[in-house]
């Protein structure tokens, strides 16, 4: 084993990577974890957003849609470094000004709820958009049917509208997931120890640039072919009923 | 005379209000004396995001809809390579794909002495080629993905119909199937664009200069933390403005 | 009270770098914990992403930062700082074979790479307008476009550089020579950040820096990471 | 069978709660003014049937009844509720016209059969979810719909594997497993072959017995004159003409009325 | 009119052309065999109306004429032309079974019009993108065909804003702007009142005396007998009768289709 190594020159790569230290490979996986779990938290947080966001945009007063409207495009446009440092720091600030002013000590704002909080406000501005599209996706009779046999809106939601357009949706909210593992790169500016920044410290620690930089590619890939099975399950389950347009190619 | 009149209902016009009042504070009470020594560099860097952003998202639509199409309904030996390319595209950091392109594949350019000879070599030697396609081959990744769902989705009578006239594929395709896919996902591409927008400061990592690198390094030359990070959300504001207008615009000439 | 010293989360060997079982170690580690011995104080290192480390320092969840920073007039502005704990001159450095002075005429028409948010950005771009600047993210990318022939020249700290044309990658370059200083630039040297007016501290640091620097601790420090001194007034 | 409800007033007194009322129904999409003030009356137990020329406005008045559409303006009284309405037609409350639309069943022109169910899946549905029948009383009545419309072998396919007449079957069987008091036909024969009409026949005849109401648009004149006893006649957004099947198909009035019923034999 | 193209021996030998030969069709959904073995012929200038029970596989039939479903087996000749098929019969050529189709037009049951297109871009579709007819010419010509099937006045709508009736319109429109040698209808009166149903009945039998072929699936058995010169009943994927319209429905032979016909006055 390890003549192979040697001979294709990894005995280098093998050692820094492996899991027990000196190695990093403890650290890319404590990363990743971290990653996953800030990232899950943030796409459900998103989804929900999106989700009444999405009917809202459709079918809610001009208050409403204006305010949305604002929403998605202030928050999709604004950078995430740039909502994290305001939401985090200037918003820590304030509530320690306001703390002070009143007589009590500072305040401690876990960095990770701040993160979660953010990259779901984000996540949840990119939802609103693909949920809507699926939504409109759906032929009207579906949902019209569902009306006309006296559902409330929720459970037409939950039990039409939401299944019918699955098959829209999917891709767009696998492409938001995968942003989301990635996005909690930003999250190293609160001070959390995700996948990218121990990737950048293990890196530059060692020098070994490309080393450090394709384990992380492929963790993050492999993230995504199970996430992509995932997605196929759902994608498939939505799709159930829908007449294969391989066939017949004729 | 319409849009006018949108805009003088109430609730816009405490909006509206609200929002000049924050210029208001923002302009009195933070500091922008930096400003006219960066003006010129961020106009370039303006340029350099935008143009980056529209070749880029061109380019990646272009690769996206044949990607797309392969995996919805191409045959394995176009479906499989399509579908790998799209899982590695967004299973992988934009971060890496930029580097491994710029300092893996470029610099193995100039290991050979003819090709440092040849015509090619001054853009090779030059960063944007290597943004260029890294944010090209991202996008593509992203919207085959999603394009895939769209060609899917589309009602399998709207398809028949044109067959049994004689449609030929490829008109069959260009005149009824991509604009069925596209109008279904034009909400999610609109998005996807915008996130292209923010993909970009990305390039700075291999030297190209953009709107983000210009204010990051007004914050390093300064440290003043918030105002150059201000300017750079408006900026982006504007441009994903446009977008979204653009995208609203296609959208309404789209019927549903 | 205890003092909280933020250090960029980046690691930049061989002044600060951390091994896997998260220990910082390196050259400015060391003279941190000298310095806060020498001034008594009871300091934590802290790592912060160098993106939110002045507001990490403006809203207290750090009160200095000892990060390699370079002391300029304008940075001055925003925070304060100490005095300069190490300073080096800033190189150029360029293949063997080219004929490259460290003065803006020789390198007209160059491409010249530096590394972001330094203090050579900065003066590479006051100084040689007539060469094509490129700005990198970290060094040691600059040294790769510069031995991959895709750069003609690399301005930098003189230490870093040192160790890069000592190196196998290196072997093809060599030190050109020192740029022309310019204080208002190059600054003098590198300092811990305070927080504006918070003197008390500025003043115990500096009080630290002078103790080290006077009992020759600061020497033996540098001694074990460098074979040449890297502090000059 | 019970007598016609006819604008008119009736010489015996007619003591059969009312089920429909429908009074000076406007609606307009935009420009187009579709229904231009329709009234309309059943009593429980009541098949009306809607005929007239296409694009008259049948589907529209349908889906007014239920609002599924926005009524431009009228009022409209279902099983002696009159459903709350604000100034520009649309149910002042949520709930009741919720209520009001579990008693009311509809079968649609095209089906809207939902996709992504099996057709017992497409039956069940309602009662279960919206109704709260027991999931597996409701499978058990669910066959027994299907059986009835031919479909007991169809029960695990999705609608899109279905042929035309199936499908509308199905659209049937789904509309009559929530037991409504009142059912809206839009063309429900449509795709049915003739021995199935008969059937489809029977089942309102059936159901009408039990004192359900329904109103059924249908282009099948002989369709409309055996089910239904009370028959409306639409043109362009007005009733032209309306009476007992007899009267309106042996005696037509007006016009109108003459000219459309000349193309049937 | 011309005469019928009956399986059995003429006594006078009929020289017109044959426009559409299908021998022994098969096909299986599955595990479900839904033809099982049709063979149909039909002459330049017939009118073949198919009519037959829900699920028989009227549809199905039409679907694999041309080729929109992949027959298990069979033999398809339209034209003259023999279409090439794989051994799994999928057409072999894809350009041959193109261009046969550019003479071959269908409406559909289910209508499909293109959901994204307006009534006039539907229209126009085909001549201008795959006839390669000049625009003007096309949209003249789709003025007046839209004006012919009374929808001169929603020219510029979508679909989804047309009743059924007028969708079902615009359907048969589109497939006469092609000018098709052979026709395939399937149902296509099922939403049309009793008026319409008459002028489809004069539009088919203008396009018959113009030599066109049409196959024509109905459930309207007097619409069959008004229109055909042939007609074809089919009983689970199988023919089980067939003839001049004057014997198959005043004289049916099998016992199924006397049952299928005895709902019929
Ligand atoms: N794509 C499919 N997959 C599986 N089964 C199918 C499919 N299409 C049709 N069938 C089945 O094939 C049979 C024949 O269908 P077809 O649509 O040909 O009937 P039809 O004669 O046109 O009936 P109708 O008069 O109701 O339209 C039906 O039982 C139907 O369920
Ligand atoms: N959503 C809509 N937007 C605009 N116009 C509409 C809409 N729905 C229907 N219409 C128009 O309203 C008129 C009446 O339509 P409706 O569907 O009620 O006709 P119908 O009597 O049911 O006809 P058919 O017998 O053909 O189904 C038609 O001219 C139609 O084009
Ligand atoms: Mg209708
Ligand atoms: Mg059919």
């Amino acid at each position: 084993m390890e003549l192979i190594l040697e001979t294709l020159g990894l005995a280098e790569s093998a050692k820094l990577l492996s899991l027990s230290p000196p190695g990093w490979g403890a650290n890319l996986l404590r990363g990743l974890a971290n990653s996953l779990k800030i990232a899950s938290g943030a796409f459900g947080f998103g989804l929900l957003i999106g989700l009444f966001g999405a009917y809202g945009k459709l079918y809610g007063g001009p208050v409403l849609r204006d305010l949305l409207a604002i929403y998605t495009t202030v928050i999709r446009a604004v950078p995430e470094l740039v909502l994290i440092l305001i939401l985090y720091y200037v918003g820590t600030d304030l509530i320690n000004q306001a703390s002070s002013a009143m007589g009590y000590g500072r305040v401690e704002i876990s960095g990770i709820v701040a993160g979660i909080w953010v990259l779901g406000i984000v996540q949840g501005a990119y939802s609103i958009e693909v949920l809507r599209g699926a939504i409109l996706a759906v032929p009207p009779g579906q949902i019209e049917a569902a009306r006309a046999f006296g559902m409330p809106p929720l459970m037409t939601m939950w039990r039409v509208t939401i299944p019918a357009m699955m098959s829209f949706a999917t891709p767009g909210l696998a492409n938001l997931w995968l942003i989301a593992t990635k996005d909690t790169a930003l999250l190293a500016i609160v001070g959390f120890s995700e996948l990218t920044l121990e990737t950048r410290q293990a890196a530059s620690s060692t020098r070994a640039y490309f080393t450090f930089f394709l384990a992380a590619g492929g963790l993050y890939l492999m993230v995504t072919l199970c996430s992509g099975v995932v997605f196929g399950w759902i994608e498939k389950w939505a799709r159930r009923g829908q007449p294969s347009l391989r066939e017949g190619r004729g | 005379m319409t849009t006018l009149k949108s805009l003088m209902l109430p609730h816009r016009i405490v909006m509206m209000a609200l929002f000049a009042a924050l210029v208001l504070w923002c302009a009195v009470t933070l500091r922008w004396d930096w400003i006219p020594k960066y003006a010129p560099l961020a106009v370039e860097g303006i340029w350099t995001t935008i143009w980056i952003m529209a070749v880029t998202t061109v380019l990646g639509f272009l690769l996206a809809v044949p990607l797309g199409l392969a995996q919805a309904i191409g045959p394995w030996y176009l479906s499989i390579p399509a579908r790998s390319f799209c899982t590695v595209i967004r299973g992988t950091p934009l971060l890496l794909q930029i580097w491994l392109l710029y300092y893996g594949l470029g610099s193995l350019f100039p290991q050979f002495p003819w090709i440092r000879s040849s015509e090619l070599w001054p853009y090779l030697r030059q960063a944007w080629p290597y943004a260029v396609l890294a944010l090209t081959l991202s996008y593509a990744g992203y919207e085959g993905e999603v394009m895939r769902g769209a060609f899917s989705g589309v009602a399998k009578g709207q398809l028949e119909t044109a067959k049994s006239f004689g449609m030929r594929r490829f008109t069959m395709f260009r005149r009824i199937w991509l604009p069925q896919a596209i109008r279904n996902v034009l909400p999610t591409l609109g998005g996807e664009t915008i996130l292209q927008l923010k993909a970009t400061p990305l390039v700075a990592t291999i030297t190209v200069i953009d709107i983000y690198a210009v204010s990051s390094r007004v914050r390093s030359d300064t440290f003043i933390v918030y105002e150059p990070l201000l300017l750079l959300a408006v900026v982006y504001m504007v441009i994903a403005g446009l977008i979204t207008l653009a995208f609203k615009r296609f959208e309404a000439q789209l019927p549903r | 009270e205890q003092v909280k010293i933020g250090i960029a989360a980046e690691a930049y060997p061989p002044f600060a770098s951390v091994d896997s079982s998260g220990t910082w170690v390196g050259w400015e580690i060391e003279v941190i914990g000298a310095v806060c011995a020498a001034a008594k104080l009871d300091c934590v290192i802290t790592p912060v992403a160098w993106d939110g480390i002045i507001p990490s320092l403006t809203g207290q969840q750090i009160d200095a930062i000892m990060a390699s920073m370079s002391i300029t007039a304008e940075r001055a502005k925003t925070i304060d700082f100490s005095d300069a704990y190490y300073n080096t001159p800033a190189v150029i450095v360029a293949d063997k074979s080219m004929d490259i002075e460290p003065t803006p005429e020789s390198l007209a028409g160059k491409i010249v790479g530096i590394q972001a948010s330094t203090i050579h950005q900065a003066y590479a771009q006051e100084y040689f307008k007539d060469s094509e600047i490129r700005v990198y993210q970290t060094q040691d990318e600059a040294n790769q476009d510069l031995f991959a022939g895709r750069i003609d020249a690399t301005q930098a700290d003189s230490i870093a550089m040192a160790d890069f044309v000592g190196s196998d990658a290196g072997g093809c370059c060599e030190i050109k020579g020192p740029v022309a200083n310019d204080v208002s630039i190059l600054g003098r040297g590198a300092g811990a950040g305070v927080r504006k007016g918070d003197d008390a501290l500025r003043e115990a640091l500096n009080a630290g820096i002078a103790a080290i620097l006077a009992d020759g601790t600061h020497e033996k420090i540098t001694a074990r990471y460098f074979n040449a001194s890297i502090y000059s007034e | 069978m019970p007598t016609a409800a006819s604008a008119d007033p009736l010489p015996e007194p007619d003591t059969r709660a009312e089920a429909i009322h429908v009074e000076d129904l406007h609606k307009s999409f935009g420009t187009l003014e579709v229904l231009k003030g329709v009234s309309l009356k059943a009593k429980k137990g009541d098949v009306v049937a809607i005929i007239g020329g296409s694009g008259s406005g049948k589907s529209t008045m349908l889906r007014c009844i239920n609002f599924l559409e926005t009524p431009s303006s009228g009022r409209i009284v279902i099983d002696g509720e009159e459903v709350k309405m604000n100034a520009d037609g649309s149910p002042a409350d949520r709930r009741q016209i919720e209520r009001i639309r579990t008693r009311l069943a509809m079968v649609f022109q095209q089906f809207n059969l939902w996709t992504h169910r099996t057709l017992l899946e497409n039956i069940i549905e309602v009662p279960v979810y919206v109704l709260k029948v027991p999931r597996a009383e409701a499978i058990a009545q669910a066959r027994v719909l299907l059986d009835r419309v031919g479909l007991g072998d169809k029960i695990d396919t999705f609608p899109a594997f279905l042929s035309g007449g199936q499908q509308q079957r199905a659209a049937i069987a789904r509309a009559l497993a929530v037991d409504p008091n009142v059912m809206l036909f839009d063309e429900p024969t449509s795709a049915l072959d003739p021995e199935l009409v008969g059937e489809v026949l029977t089942v309102i005849r059936d159901l009408a017995a039990e004192g359900r109401t329904m109103l059924l648009v249908t282009h099948e004149m002989k369709f409309a004159r055996e089910v239904a006893n009370h028959v409306v006649y639409l043109f362009e957004g007005r009733i032209e003409e309306q009476g007992p099947p007899a009267e309106v198909f042996g005696n037509p009035q007006s016009e109108r009325l003459k000219q459309f019923l000349s193309s049937v034999t």
